[in-house]
């Protein structure tokens, strides 16, 4: 179906099912629980869910096929920003001429910093896309003032033209985001058995945006090119002997991921129409990185995941502070429940860094391959598990294992 | 006039001429073979000719056209492919995979891109790169990483990736060096049935002075940077300067 | 001794010989998940020379990393005995310092050194063996070589940096894993007589070789390798005596 | 409207760095934050609830519900910022968000508030802006800004340096630096100081050297740093290092001047400060009686007095409350109604009016200057000058804050 | 003129931050071949030992003083310094005034610690990892270093003075004829330039004039290879990354009188050294030191009225804009070797 062997098709499909789910699966806790604090299924996290999970897919065409680390994507994310924003400040709230204009603008973006960064690789690659983006970042915040809206970032405000849509609805408010009509912001709530379901337009926007690109992105790495890259990434010595010329390829991966980049940042704006300068710093396009090689880079669903794991990190965990500790161990006895607060205390609310940082190393520590490699690890074993009742020992290898006498 | 001449090509590294005044001609559908001592200039000759080095001084013609100035790409589109003295493949990719890469160069150019088309799909690229791994005897590796093949079996994936591209010219930096007899023996059989089949130019450099003379209908000997004979076999076999110089008494 | 087909009869014959002077005990050793070196045991007297050969992938070049006690493949049973020191409780550094060397099949010239550093490196930790000047005097080449950066130097050149560095230090037992790959007839010959000269020092020499029957004629003994396991154990003359074998395992 | 207290609680959005450069001031806001519910709700000693002209308030929570409040973290990004506000409006049905350590913040946030209608009380912003072209119906700022600065320190510069003086500008490129600079050098220009230079130093600065080391040499006898947190505490210590306090030009002491202080910055600058002068919303050595409370309870919880933003949001949320309850309604219309114009005392200083025109507040503006002998480490500021309300009020057409609109109210959905 | 060289003063000064820094880094990343995220943290975490021995220093005993009073008007608790009551008020109030040049000795055994104790703990486990795997480690490292010196000592900077011996600067126009205050330079500045050099070229002949530094050099080639020889390169691999430690560390405790440090300044720094390090090409010393030094005095000179008035904002993007036309030009930065991190 659609061009994908049966195995990619079942895997599109639970994709599809995951993300069309997100609002149940992101709710497991009644809302009276205390682990109420632990859902995330409202819009605004899972909105980001899916466009930072765009980003990643983005970037891991990148980074996970050539191996090319790019240190400056967050510029990309920022331009399809400000281009989106100027869209809804020009022409109308309509989120479609933006998320284009996104995407276009960040393209062609990509393209001049992909001709300039790709004639270097390695580290050197890295810092050239670093500096860039930097130099896009500072500007942004300062010089470039009258484009952005340096440090307070363009915003939508009741003086905009809009010459396709209104200037201001007639209650005197800046008109909100839609598509054709259908506003960004509308949810509606299911509550059952004390469970709250939020199905918001916005979300779901986001969501078909990230089955489509995760769907191209799956076509790309069955594809001959995404074949071409992994060569790129492997030898490109061999690969200019073998008559390929590396550049074209890597500059296409290189624009390709950036215009992802400049849909996730589209995305954002349409969620929330503002774009920051934050967004363009190089600790933003460090975060795709690491959600990238957290989640597995080289995978499909991996930067994906990873990309969920901070956005609920950052949104879930900084919000846990004393107060909340104190509800949930409510019921130790005083000392207790102060010592233990105690305990957590430097590790969630505005320690939340604390823990993600130790999480990292945990999990590049122990799972080489990232979250996906733990993924693997949890359903073979469980195979294992399975397999074992039925058939015994296939394809463990005969041989003794390890003996005592030989250490380490 | 045959369709590799090099002309006056000398390269200097630093101190050292390691190319001084080499003069070949290597005639079409021929298989011609370097040899020479360690150090003798033979490998830096193909980085000449393969565009991985630009000579100081000379010129290198095939078939009418100038490679010097040309990328390494562009040369091999033009028809010569070349296997390194230490195997160069994609070692993380599969070994059929390996051997589908330059089908694409070969059919697609330097830089077509299928972005949206599944590798399964290149059916007739699949068949023909299977078929190549038969011929090299590789068949029962299609699916394993390229890294994890043993020594010989690299070298021998790196002959299939030039051979599927059906070059012009081939270039064989020590194609057997490391291989056991039996598939020594085997490589020359295929190298003697692929120039039997087909239009093929082979410039051979080896140190196995058997698959040297089973394979070779004319030989240079190159010492120093610069060619000290050039004849057919019998004659270099029997010359007493090619026997002081490189041969040694084994062979004498 | 004659060929024989199970590891369990080597272990036996090793529990009958007295210890040799290097012997190693059913080794085991495994990439990953991949067992590939699957019970091997040698034996080896002082000053002897053994041939290891076998096939493309028959396991040699991992059962000597396994020796020199690398980190891949893996070792998961089995004993290596050097002059009473057991080896395999070591890592490669200190198996090194108990007197192991190995010339690895890339030869692994270390790239940003000059060939004199090359040589001064394995000077650094004890025991230190040849000196520097006398190392030049059986290899003028490298002398001449000694500031140029090693990995531009051609294979042969390089392979003689190898052996070089293996006598820069002071060893009991030298592991070379195909020391006549890619090397001049005329230099294979001086490599061989390099070789008997240390043999002659008493240094005891275990040598993996394609081109077995030079491998042979140098050796004492030989050791022929399939998969992994043994598969004959016995005199070199032999080997070149027995057709079958050669045929069946050599191919020669 | 949005998120209507249905159930017995009422839930306050508190939006405060947490992780960051000013991570301090937002943990400082955080304690007077839950003073404040606390007092709310009528526990500890009430606080400022005893001096606060209005006295709606009961200590039952507002109208009648109890309060509870969640915390966020801004990371001082307006992107992050608001993805927290945001979160606190859908998730955890905040009614009112308030909070933040900066202007780009406090725009940023401001404005997602006027969309998903609900109130917003800004922490500590001091650009002009958030009132002026940024201002939005339904935020309300009880800090004081750039111009008011401006206008309380110039009389106190012109007594104690004189009216013949020559400035230097250093200030911190990005929109605050700006208006504070525009602000700073109208208000000493027509008091007949000449400006020198002005120059931008890149937000990203540590090392000022570059742009210190030729002040001495430009003829300049003052120089203003328009810088805010560690730009402030590097680029002050960076000229204290470069001895511009020994010099002497034009025949006189040369003068460094810090428009914006706060205690917390002033402590990471250490013995620095000592003598210099600048500005401040409030300070806890105040002595009228609200102050005196608030510091009391205050210092009574955590043991060492409050800084001027912990003040601010104190006073916020009590404001919040108050109109509230004055309202009879959590409707954002009928508080911003509340509000708009509401005139008070008792909150520290003096009589206070938040204006219906831009929702700016003002009140008595201090001048402060680092002290010489610090009694104790709290001790780092004295007062030199409460400059009365009246002489920092402006008209609402001001250009400095010309641009914008306020808009309607916006009660959400 | 006189600008120019006052700029170029601060230039070497800042430059030799920046050098300082990026040797460290550079020992790690383009020896050892590890991409150290948690190289800044290591600087401010030097910069921390000495505010901690500034705290220590002036631990205290505190005694109630009736006739003063607190800030919430009960009696004040008057503190004395331990050190203050051991030694006399006046060698006391001079060793807390020497903190930070007492701090370089009190961080030299803290962060060699630390650098062992990282190497082996964590580090080792990465040497033949990717680098990207090698980024995630570390940059988790050194947020929860960051957030630990957070959590002790909190977000604000904490003033940490020069000995009062130093305060002040010298007026170099004056040496050279010039009017007073046309140059001038906190002697503070000037110890750490000097430092600074002494610190490069100790690290520069320890690893030129021993063969510990082509051990190490060979030991990152080629690890297998070295250990073939019989070398223990896993223990100077220790040693390297111990010595990158300390020097980073002893960069911070120097720099605190410059700058009140505070957790994050270790962030703040990361990326420059990064682009310092790699525009002075991988695996070279001397192109590190040149580059930060080069940037520095570039960057100061940017920061110039007259060049901001043609190029506004060219001090915001000056090193990036450098960086960018060097690498283009130099495909391996001033001094880098081939092949050192280009895969
Ligand atoms: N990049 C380089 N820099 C300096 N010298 C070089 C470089 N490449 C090759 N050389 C030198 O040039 C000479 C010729 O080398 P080349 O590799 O061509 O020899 P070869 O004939 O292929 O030898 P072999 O049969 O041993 O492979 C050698 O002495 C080698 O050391
Ligand atoms: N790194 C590796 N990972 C997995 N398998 C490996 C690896 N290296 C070698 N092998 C496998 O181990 C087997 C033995 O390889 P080895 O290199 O020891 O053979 P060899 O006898 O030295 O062969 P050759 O003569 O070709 O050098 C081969 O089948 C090879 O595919
Ligand atoms: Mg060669
Ligand atoms: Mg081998």
């Amino acid at each position: 179906m659609l061009g994908l062997n049966q195995k990619d098709t079942k895997f599109l499909l639970i994709v599809v099912a995951l993300t069309l789910l997100t609002p149940f699966l992101t709710q497991p806790f009644a809302e009276s629980s205390g682990l109420a604090q632990f859902n995330a299924g409202y819009p605004d996290l899972m909105q980001r869910f899916a466009i930072y999970g765009i980003f990643a897919i983005g970037f891991n065409i990148l980074f996970g096929l050539t191996g090319y680390l790019s240190f400056g994507h967050a510029a990309f994310l920022g331009v399809g920003s400000y281009s989106a924003v100027w869209m809804m400040k020009l022409l109308t709230t309509n989120v479609i001429p933006g998320i284009i204009l996104a995407i276009v603008v960040s393209g062609l973006f990509a393209l001049l910093i992909g001709y300039v960064s790709l004639r270097r690789s390695g580290i050197y690659f890295s810092i050239l896309t670093l500096a860039l983006a930097q130099m896009s970042f500072n500007l942004a915040y300062s010089v470039l003032t009258p484009i952005t809206n340096g440090e307070t970032g363009l915003q939508l405000t009741l003086n905009d033209p809009r010459i396709l849509g209104v200037t201001a609805t007639p209650d005197g408010s800046i008109p909100a985001t839609h598509l054709f009509g259908l506003e960004m912001k509308s949810s509606a709530q299911w509550e059952v058995f004390g469970h709250l379901f939020t199905f918001n337009v916005g979300y779901y926007f986001c969501a078909v945006m990230a089955i489509i690109a995760f769907y191209l992105s799956l076509r790309i790495f069955r594809s001959p090119f995404g074949m071409m890259l992994r060569a790129v990434k492997t030898n490109q010595t061999r690969m200019s002997y073998t008559g390929l010329n590396a550049r074209p390829y890597t500059l296409a991966a290189f624009v390709i991921s950036g215009m992802y980049a400049g849909l996730a940042g589209g995305l954002l704006a349409s969620m929330d129409p503002l774009a920051g300068a934050e967004r363009m710093q190089w600790t933003a396009s460090g975060e795709v990185v690491i959600m990238t090689i957290l989640g597995g880079a080289g995978t499909l669903m991996g930067p994906v995941l990873g990309a969920g794991f901070i956005k609920y990190f950052e949104n879930i965990f900084s919000k846990i502070n004393d107060g909340v500790l104190h509800g949930w161990f409510a019921f130790l006895p005083d000392g207790l429940e102060d010592f233990v607060v105690f305990l957590i205390h430097p590790f969630v609310g505005k320690g939340w860094h604390l823990t993600l940082g130790l999480l990292f190393m945990l999990v590049v520590t122990f799972l080489p391959g990232g979250l996906m490699e733990g993924g693997n690890r949890i359903s073979r074993w469980y195979k294992n598990r399975r397999n074992k009742g039925t058939d015994t020992d296939e394809g463990t290898p005969h041989a003794p294992k390890s003996t005592p006498h030989v250490a380490e | 006039m045959g369709i590799l001449e090099v002309k006056n090509v000398g390269k200097r590294f630093g101190g050292l001429q390691a190319l001084g005044d080499v003069n070949l001609s290597v005639a079409e559908n021929t298989v011609h073979a370097i040899i020479g001592p360690n150090g003798a200039g033979k490998s830096t000759l193909l980085n000449v000719l393969v565009g991985k080095l630009i000579p100081d001084t000379g010129s290198v013609m095939f078939d009418g056209q100038s490679v010097l100035g040309r990328k390494p790409h562009e040369i091999n589109q033009m028809g010569i492919s070349r296997v390194f003295q230490t195997p160069e493949i994609f070692s993380d990719l599969t070994v059929l995979e390996n051997v589908m890469i330059p089908c694409f160069a070969k059919r697609d150019g330097a830089y077509r891109m299928h972005a949206f088309e599944t590798v399964e799909d290149e059916v007739d690229i699949v068949q023909k790169a299977e078929q190549m791994l038969l011929d090299v005897n590789m068949q029962d590796k299609l699916r394993m990483t390229a890294s994890s093949l043993s020594r010989g079996d690299k070298r021998r994936l790196e002959m299939a990736m030039c051979l599927v591209q059906e070059p012009r010219l081939l270039l064989l930096d020590e194609p057997t060096a490391g291989m056991a007899r039996a598939d020594t023996n085997n490589t020359i059989d295929l190298l003697k049935e692929i120039k039997d089949s087909r239009d093929i130019t082979m410039a051979i450099i080896e140190h196995d002075m058997h698959v040297v003379f089973s394979l070779a209908e004319r030989i240079t000997v190159l010492a120093q940077g610069t060619p000290l004979v050039e004849d057919t076999p019998e004659n270099i076999k029997g010359h007493p300067k090619v026997q002081e110089a490189y041969l040694g008494q084994a062979h004498g | 001794m004659n060929a024989v087909n199970t590891s369990t009869n080597i272990n036996a014959n090793h529990a009958a010989t007295a210890p040799a002077y290097f012997s190693v005990w059913d080794l085991h050793a495994y990439y990953g998940e991949s067992y590939i070196v699957q019970g091997v045991s040698l034996n080896v007297h002082e000053g002897e020379i053994l041939a290891l050969l076998g096939r493309n992938g028959a396991g040699k070049t991992s059962t000597l990393r396994a020796i020199a006690r690398l980190d891949e493949p893996m070792l998961t049973h089995g004993e290596i005995w050097l002059d009473h020191q057991n080896l395999h409780k070591m890592k490669s550094y200190e198996a090194s310092q108990a007197g192991m060397a190995l010339v690895p099949e890339d030869r692994s010239i270390i790239p940003g050194l000059t060939v004199e550093e090359n040589l001064q490196l394995a000077q650094i930790a004890e025991p230190v063996g040849w000196s520097l000047d006398r190392i030049y005097e059986l290899f003028p080449r490298l002398g001449e070589r000694r500031k140029q950066e090693g990995v531009t130097l051609s294979g042969g050149e390089q392979q003689m940096l190898a052996i070089a560095r293996a006598l820069a230090r002071d060893i009991k037992v030298l592991l070379l894993d195909e020391p006549y790959e890619g090397l001049a007839p005329v230099i294979v010959d001086e490599i061989e007589k390099t070789l008997n000269i240390i043999k002659a020092q008493g240094i005891t020499t275990v040598i993996v070789e394609q081109n077995a029957i030079r491998a042979l004629e140098l050796a004492d003994r030989a050791v022929i390798l399939d998969t992994g396991q043994v598969v004959f154990d016995g005199l070199a003359e032999e080997v070149l005596a027995n057709e079958e074998l050669r045929a069946e395992y050599l191919a020669i | 409207f949005t998120n209507e207290p249905t159930g017995s609680t009422v839930t306050l959005g508190f939006n405060v760095p947490q992780t960051g450069a000013y991570a301090d001031e937002g943990a400082d806001e955080l304690r007077a934050y839950e003073l404040a519910v606390e007092h709310l709700n009528g526990g500890g000693d009430g606080g400022m609830l005893n001096t606060f002209s209005s006295k709606v308030l009961e200590g039952n929570g507002i109208l009648g519900k109890k309060v509870e409040f969640v915390t966020g973290d801004t990371q001082t990004k307006s992107d992050a910022a608001r993805a927290s506000a945001k979160s606190m409006i859908e998730k955890d049905g905040a009614i009112m968000i308030t909070g933040g350590s900066s202007s780009g913040v406090a725009i940023a946030v401001q404005g997602l508030c006027q969309e998903a209608g609900v109130i917003f009380m800004a922490g500590l912003t001091h650009s002009n802006d958030t009132t002026g072209k940024d201002k939005k119906a339904n935020g309300f700022r009880h800090f004081f800004n750039a111009y008011m600065s401006a206008a309380a320190l110039a009389p106190v510069l012109e007594k104690l340096y004189g009216s013949d003086r020559k400035a230097y500008h250093l200030t911190a490129d990005y929109t605050w630096g700006w208006t504070q600079e525009e602000s700073i050098a109208a208000a000493t220009e027509a008091m007949g100081w000449e400006t020198v230079n002005k120059v931008r130093t890149p937000l990203a600065s540590t090392d000022f050297s570059s742009y210190i080391s030729p002040v001495l040499n430009s003829g300049a006898d003052v120089l203003v740093l328009n810088h805010y947190g560690g730009n402030m505490v590097n680029s002050l210590t960076n000229a204290v290092q470069f001895g511009l306090r020994e010099k002497q030009v034009n025949g006189k002491n040369f003068e460094i001047v810090v428009p914006l202080y706060s205690r917390l910055m002033a402590k990471g600058a250490g013995a620095n400060v000592k003598g210099i002068l600048g500005s401040t919303n409030w300070h806890w050595s105040l002595q009228d009686d609200a102050s005196k409370a608030f510091v009391q309870s205050f210092g009574t919880k955590y043991g060492f007095p409050p800084s001027q933003a912990a003040h601010t949001v104190y006073c916020q949320t009590l404001l919040y409350a108050d109109a509230a309850a004055r309202a009879g309604s959590f409707n954002p219309c009928a508080i911003a109604e509340a509000l708009e114009g509401f005139e008070f005392d008792g909150l520290g200083n003096g009589p206070t009016l938040y204006r219906a025109d831009d929702h700016q507040c003002f009140k008595d503006v201090l001048v402060v200057r680092g002290k010489e002998n610090p009694e104790n480490e709290f001790d780092l500021l004295e007062v030199v000058e409460v400059t009365p309300a009246a002489q920092v009020t402006y008209a609402p057409d001001h250009p400095m804050f010309a641009g914008g609109a306020l808009g309607n109210c916006n009660p959400g959905a | 003129m006189d600008t120019f060289l006052l700029q170029i003063l601060n230039g070497l000064d800042k430059g030799s931050a920046y050098a300082l820094i990026a040797l460290g880094l550079t020992l790690i990343f383009g020896t050892l071949g590890v991409v150290n995220f948690a190289h800044g943290a290591l600087f401010m975490i030097g910069a921390f030992c000495a505010v901690t021995l500034s705290r220590i220093l002036n631990l205290s005993y505190e005694t109630i003083d009736p006739e003063k009073k607190d800030f919430l008007g009960n009696p004040a608790v008057v503190k004395t310094t331990y050190v203050e009551s051991w030694f006399g008020p006046e060698a006391g109030a001079w060793i807390i005034d020497w903190a930070v040049p007492l701090g370089i000795l009190f961080a030299i055994p803290i962060m060699l610690l630390i650098g062992y104790v990282m190497e082996r703990g964590l580090i080792k486990h990465f040497y033949k990892r990717p680098h990207a795997d090698q980024i995630l480690v570390t940059f988790g490292l050194a947020i929860v270093l960051q957030e630990v010196i957070k959590y002790f000592y909190g977000a604000n900077p904490i003033p940490t003075p020069a000995p009062s011996a130093f305060k002040g600067s010298f007026d170099f126009g004056v040496l050279l004829g010039m009017d007073p205050n046309v140059i001038i330079y906190p002697y503070w500045r000037m110890i750490y330039f000097t430092f600074s050099l002494v610190v490069i070229g100790a690290v520069f002949s320890f690893l030129q004039f021993t063969t510990f530094g082509m051990v190490v050099r060979a030991g990152m080639a080629d690890r297998e290879t070295v250990g073939l020889l019989g070398i223990n390169i896993d223990k100077r691999f220790t040693i390297m990354f111990g010595i990158a430690a300390a020097v980073a560390g002893l960069a911070g405790v120097m720099y605190t009188p410059i700058n009140s440090p505070n957790y994050h300044m270790g962030m703040d720094f990361l990326v420059l050294s990064f682009v310092v390090v790699v525009v002075g090409g991988m695996g070279s010393l001397p192109g590190a030191v040149l580059a930060g030094f080069l940037l520095g005095i570039l960057e100061s000179f940017a920061s110039m009225n007259w060049i901001k008035d043609i190029l506004p904002g060219i001090d915001q993007i000056i090193i990036y804009l450098v960086a960018i036309i060097i690498l283009l030009t130099r495909p391996r930065g001033l001094m880098g070797r081939k092949g050192v991190m280009e895969e």
